[in-house]
């Protein structure tokens, strides 16, 4: 079949037919566009179905959370962190919170550091599951992002049990997390969802979307981002490691407890085409449910008795004057928060490094000498969330 | 025809009629019913698409419209859309946007012309029916491409343009992939390939001999690029173009384009039934008692297979649809022709 | 390797340029003179030893108002009024600005953080993105948002918000718009409660909370 | 899932019919009773009105967070298409209803506007979640974000929540048919409801 691969023949420049002046064609992809995944906005230069020159315009979504950030106190903005990454908000929340201990140097329950892990890797899945529904519905497969919101409902029950809120929970708070274990059967709930989740669903996936010849053929060889391209532009989370580089802060940066849990990280290698294509990283995310799984098993079975917060519910925050930079594995990537603290209850400034805003820029260099569909199946492979991107 | 116009005779007042009278009477009422088939075809098969969508993707569908199971959902769907405001962008071009629903419509209406229902039951029994269907039922591309033109939309023009494109490629191998067929035949009316197929299930042509059941999969898959579906829906692409060529129509235009869209794959499905499902016949010998009801089901069940795959498979990209068509369905089909031929040399088949 | 000898190196190169090393810190960080952070920027990728080759984050600061005693006592930020109009200061601001870098390194496996501090009327540093190309989009998002200008950056467009949008938002003086090209930014007034209390206000917040003005 | 679910729990359509329980606006019962006489013009109106209120499609806009729920408002479990409202046209042109999921920024605002103009008549807006509503928690510090969509745009019904649950977006599309039914009139929160809200044990 087709390579996916576009030569340049200079017609965009010239005019290759005698008398007859062309030029390129402008054209607005978004925000309000199915490709888009909300509302990122891509301006196209195209020569009929091939992709010049793109540029993403973001901002459709920015929320001024950092202007937040210095007007809010600690615990309150852990309600904003839920909003970046609307997928996986127990992820943002870690993120937040582990920057926040890392400067008030509070030392967190174990209790609490198992209960943060379950959490965020349950919502990791949910968040990868989301990914996959997306990427198939961007390749015009509708049944497999039901199937995949069908699952992620079970989790978003599990949650809801945790936390009480349904899909933005404002479940961690620096020092520990808000609720305990809500009842004797949620441990078990947990661990026969994700047996199930591992034994049946994550085939039926494969079975319809994975290994299908048409998917294979619209996504391996495609928006191929290699290791120099992924390094450079700061690609972390799946996007890198669909680049065959292993790095995974939970493994090389370790926060919290993960150093305890043994896991592998998945990376792309190529199996279907090049290393670094939209199938590897698809790919990737396929194969991290199931260390998500390996996870959330171990944490629960070594799950220690005990207190769940260091700092009382009630209690206002104040943090140490200081900066620090920390930074965890969220779903899409590397979430790092630089904190800067005045000594008082709010933070003097906040900024956030949120993982897809990085990852997006890559679009920049890759997406060009593309066709339209396979620009959409780049933009698609990258998972980003608009949430976190424009803030 | 035939049988109308000598049905028309036997009534009061029609008998004094001049023959010429009697066609256009009978022609006036056939087209008068086609278009009401067509209509219910679409009404029926929106709600239809809407439920095995749901079956696939274990939800239910439309429930509530109608009380049983949502059974009113399309008519509902249809009475809203007339209702809908008519907007013509200022930059279309107003001519050409007016007429491309119209033409699409015509297209696949024209078509139904030939459609054997019944022993002796065709609107227009044509010596080159099938002929026919095919050359009316292209004229559709020309609508499309005047929908993408006209809307000024560039999303628009890319759906045109790769629908033009993909129609005007897909005919090649639909219309090969019968030609093992006329073969066999040696007629292209359409009541004769349906009659060559007596004799229950043995004797329908798609399981004569292994290159016209290769040819009728080439067929169907064509006819899936033909009607503009998935996993070949270039022309609309919703994930990539928004909506394709009808980006900027609203209401009743709108509706036109989706009446056809259903009609046209009815009618493809018809089609495969007619040439190589033994059209009216049913499977187990002398068992015909409902001709045109047993070739309805038929055609029901081609739709459904339709529907299937397409809530069941991704997209392809365009310069692969390209290449399927082009590089692997034209020479397989071409290879069919030439195989069933020999075999129905070597078989002394061949008059 | 450790975070003193990476500073020892780096201030080898730079000589001058290297202006403090804040060991003590929670996260010990380098301040840089403006003008030498690309030359720090691309010491730093290049030799061996350190192969910075990630920019985790680049971050914008506008150190307008910080409490420097480390008490909390920071000049608080304008937003808008319950009414939803925008508060307003008469304070000016004179704060210097800052960008923060923290680096990473695949290889080696180590962190560092360069700090940089301008003046508020000078707001202006050189570029790294061409030592890390991610860092346009962190220093286009700093422009929008803090107000730095970075001499050299290929497309310093605003990253966020509109090209016409006026201001900063992030630096700490800046007031909230009260409407941007025909949208209306501003709030409007909350809904009085629907449910008035009937006894006459005794002046305290009771159980039902503050007591809604009569009626006019 | 959904599937098992095939018989509602006793007394669950008494419940429903309860919900809808509306004090019905005296003015409009008048209106309504002068028009009655004129038999074939209301049956016609009715019809149109039913085909309206089956059919709603909306247009596929998501914003932010709100429409990760509205996509799971049309998934599997909640299946918005049960109501004939699960048909997402990703065209305006051809869409009767927008629902608009999430905060609006000042950017997003002159577009919202647009693809609101571009919507042919009928059409209904729903405010989905508290930024859509009224800037939600963004109200205090948001310089960029437009404090209720409802100064861009004529809303319809707003659904409350942050996110709303898909059954409170699944409420609103059926507020939205009462009100295309020519229902109006105040929502009353019936007395089991408020009974059952007692009940819900909350933890500290």
């Amino acid at each position: 079949m087709a390579t996916g691969k576009i030569m340049n023949n200079g017609w965009a420049d010239q005019d290759h037919v005698p008398g007859i002046k062309s030029e390129l064609l402008e054209l607005n992809m978004g925000p309000q566009h199915p490709a888009t995944h909300g509302v990122l906005r891509l301006l196209l230069k195209t020569d009929g179905e091939i992709v010049y020159q793109v540029t993403p315009v973001l901002g459709y979504l920015h929320r001024c959370a950092e202007k937040i950030a210095e007007g809010v106190n600690y615990k309150q903005w852990v309600v904003y962190t839920d909003r970046f990454d609307y997928l996986a908000p127990m992820c943002c929340n870690h993120a937040y919170v582990t920057a926040v201990e890392k400067l008030m140097d509070v030392e967190v329950p174990e209790r609490a550091e198992h209960l943060r892990v379950v959490t965020a890797e349950l919502s990791r899945i949910a968040s990868h599951l989301i990914a996959l529904a997306t990427f198939g519905l961007d390749m015009g497969a509708w049944t497999p992002l039901l199937y995949c919101f069908r699952e992620r409902e079970e989790i978003l029950n599990l949650l809801e049990r945790m936390a009480g809120g349904r899909m933005l929970y404002n479940y961690m708070i620096p020092g520990g997390v808000r609720y305990d274990v809500p009842d004797d059967s949620w441990v078990g709930d947990v661990l026969d969802f994700i047996t199930m989740l591992e034994r049946k669903k994550l085939k039926d996936y494969n079975d319809l979307l994975s290994y299908n010849k048409i998917f294979i053929e619209r996504t391996a060889d495609v928006g191929v981002i290699d290791e120099a391209t992924a390094k450079a532009y700061a690609c972390t989370g799946p996007v890198l490691r669909g680049s065959g580089v292993k790095f995974d802060c939970r493994r090389d940066d370790p926060y919290s407890v993960y150093h305890k849990f043994d896991f592998e990280i998945p990376v792309g290698t190529g199996e279907m085409g090049t290393v670094g294509d939209c199938w590897d990283r698809y790919m990737v995310r396929v194969r991290e449910i199931e260390q998500s799984c390996r996870i959330i098993r171990q944490a629960l079975d070594t799950l220690p008795d005990g207190s769940y917060q260091a700092i009382p519910l009630n209690k206002i925050v104040k943090v140490p004057a200081g900066a620090a930079y920390s930074r965890t594995e969220s779903a899409k990537g590397e979430i790092g928060h630089y904190i800067i603290s005045d000594g008082g209850q709010t933070a003097f400034r906040n900024k956030v490094r949120s993982p897809s805003f990085c990852n997006l820029q890559v679009v920049e260099k890759v997406g060009v000498g593309q066709m339209v569909s396979d620009l959409v199946a780049l933009v698609g492979s990258l998972d980003i969330v608009l949430g976190e991107i424009d803030r | 025809m035939e049988i109308l116009t000598s049905w028309l005779q036997g009534l009061p007042g029609f008998g004094g009629m001049s023959d010429q009278g009697l066609f256009i009477t009978g022609a006036v009422i056939m087209a008068t019913l086609m278009f009401t088939v067509m209509a219910l075809c679409a009404i029926v098969f929106t709600w239809m698409e809407r439920k095995v969508a749901g079956f696939i993707q274990s939800r239910y569908g439309p429930m509530r419209t109608g009380r049983w199971h949502g059974w009113a959902q399309a008519i509902a769907d249809m009475l809203k859309i007339l209702g809908k405001e008519d907007i013509i962008p200022a930059e279309a071009d107003k001519g050409l946007f007016v007429f491309a629903p119209l033409l699409v419509l015509l297209g696949s209406l024209l078509a139904w012309a030939a459609v054997p229902w019944a022993p002796g039951f065709t609107a227009a029994d044509l010596d080159l029916g099938l002929f026919y269907i095919f050359a009316a039922s292209s004229m559709v591309v020309i609508g499309i491409l005047m929908a993408g033109w006209s809307s000024n939309n560039k999303w628009a023009l890319y759906g045109a343009a790769r629908g033009a494109a993909q129609m005007v490629s897909y005919e090649i191998p639909l219309a090969l992939a019968t030609i093992p067929v006329i073969l066999h035949t040696g007629s292209l009316n359409t009541q004769d390939i349906v009659i060559a197929q007596q004799g229950g299930i043995w004797h329908w042509f798609v399981l004569r001999d292994p290159f016209l059941f290769v040819a009728f999969w080439m067929y169907f898959i064509a006819s899936i690029a033909e009607t503009n579906r998935g996993p070949f829906d270039m022309p609309e692409t919703e994930s990539e173009l928004v909506a394709g060529y009808h980006t900027e129509y609203t209401g009743m235009r709108f509706a036109f384009f989706f009446l056809a869209e259903y009609a046209n794959l009815f009618l493809v499905s018809l089609i495969a039934v007619m040439v190589f499902l033994g059209g009216w016949w049913s499977p187990i010998p002398g068992l015909d008692f409902a001709p045109a009801l047993t070739f309805v089901i038929k055609g029901v069940l081609m739709v459904f297979l339709n529907m299937w795959v397409r809530w069941t498979l991704p997209r392809v990209r365009v310069d692969q649809l390209m290449y399927l068509c082009w590089k692997v369905m034209i020479p397989v089909t071409l290879l069919c022709i030439v195989g069933s031929g020999i075999l129905m040399i070597t078989s002394g088949a061949a008059g | 390797m450790e975070q003193n000898a990476i500073y020892e190196l780096l201030a080898g190169h730079l000589g001058e340029g290297a202006l403090a090393w804040h060991e003590d810190a929670v996260e010990p960080w380098a301040e840089i003179a403006p003008e030498r952070i690309a030359d720090a920027c691309l010491f730093l990728r290049d030799d061996e030893r350190l192969d910075f080759n990630q920019l985790m984050c680049l971050s914008g600061i506008d150190w307008d108002g910080y409490d420097e005693n480390g008490k909390g006592k920071s000049v608080a930020i304008l937003g808008y009024t319950d009414e939803g109009q925008p508060e307003t200061t008469d304070r000016t601001a004179d704060g210097d600005l800052g960008v923060a870098y923290h680096l990473y390194s695949h290889a080696q496996r180590h962190k560092f953080t360069l700090r940089v501090r301008v003046a508020r009327e000078v707001a202006e540093v050189p570029t790294v993105s061409h030592v890390w190309p991610t860092a346009a989009w962190h220093e286009r998002e700093a422009w929008d948002l803090v107000g730095i200008r970075f001499a050299g950056h290929p497309d310093l467009r605003r990253m966020l918000l509109d090209e016409a949008w006026e201001g900063h938002p992030l630096r700490k003086d800046y007031v909230m718009p009260a409407m941007w090209e025909g949208v209306p930014m501003e709030g409007r007034p909350l809904a009085k409660n629907p449910f008035p209390a009937t006894e006459p206000a005794t002046g305290d917040d009771g159980p039902g909370g503050p007591t809604p003005p009569a009626e006019a | 899932m959904s599937r098992d679910a095939k018989t509602p729990p006793a007394g669950y359509d008494v419940q429903r019919e309860h919900m809808l329980d509306f004090k019905v606006d005296e003015q409009l019962a008048k209106v309504v009773e002068s028009d009655a006489k004129n038999f074939i013009l209301t049956t016609v109106d009715e019809v149109f009105n039913w085909a309206k209120l089956s059919s709603i499609w909306p247009v596929t806009f998501g914003l932010a967070c709100c429409a990760i729920e509205m996509m799971a408002t049309s998934a599997t479990r909640y299946d918005i298409d049960r109501f004939g409202a699960g048909a997402f046209r990703a065209t305006p042109r051809q869409a009767d209803l927008m629902i608009v999921s999430g905060t609006v920024t000042g950017k997003m605002a002159t577009r919202l506007k647009r693809i609101y103009d571009q919507m042919p008549e009928p059409k209904w807006v729903i405010a989905m979640g508290s930024c859509a509503i009224g800037g939600g928690p963004y109200f205090k510090y948001g310089y960029h974000v437009v404090k209720g969509v409802d100064q861009m745009v004529p809303v319809d019904v707003y659904v409350p929540g942050c996110p709303p649950r898909p059954e409170v977006l699944l409420e609103g599309l059926m507020r939205l048919q009462d009100k295309i039914r020519g229902r109006k009139g105040r929502f009353v929160t019936p007395k089991w409801v408020t009974d059952y809200a007692k009940k819900i044990p909350y933890r500290k």
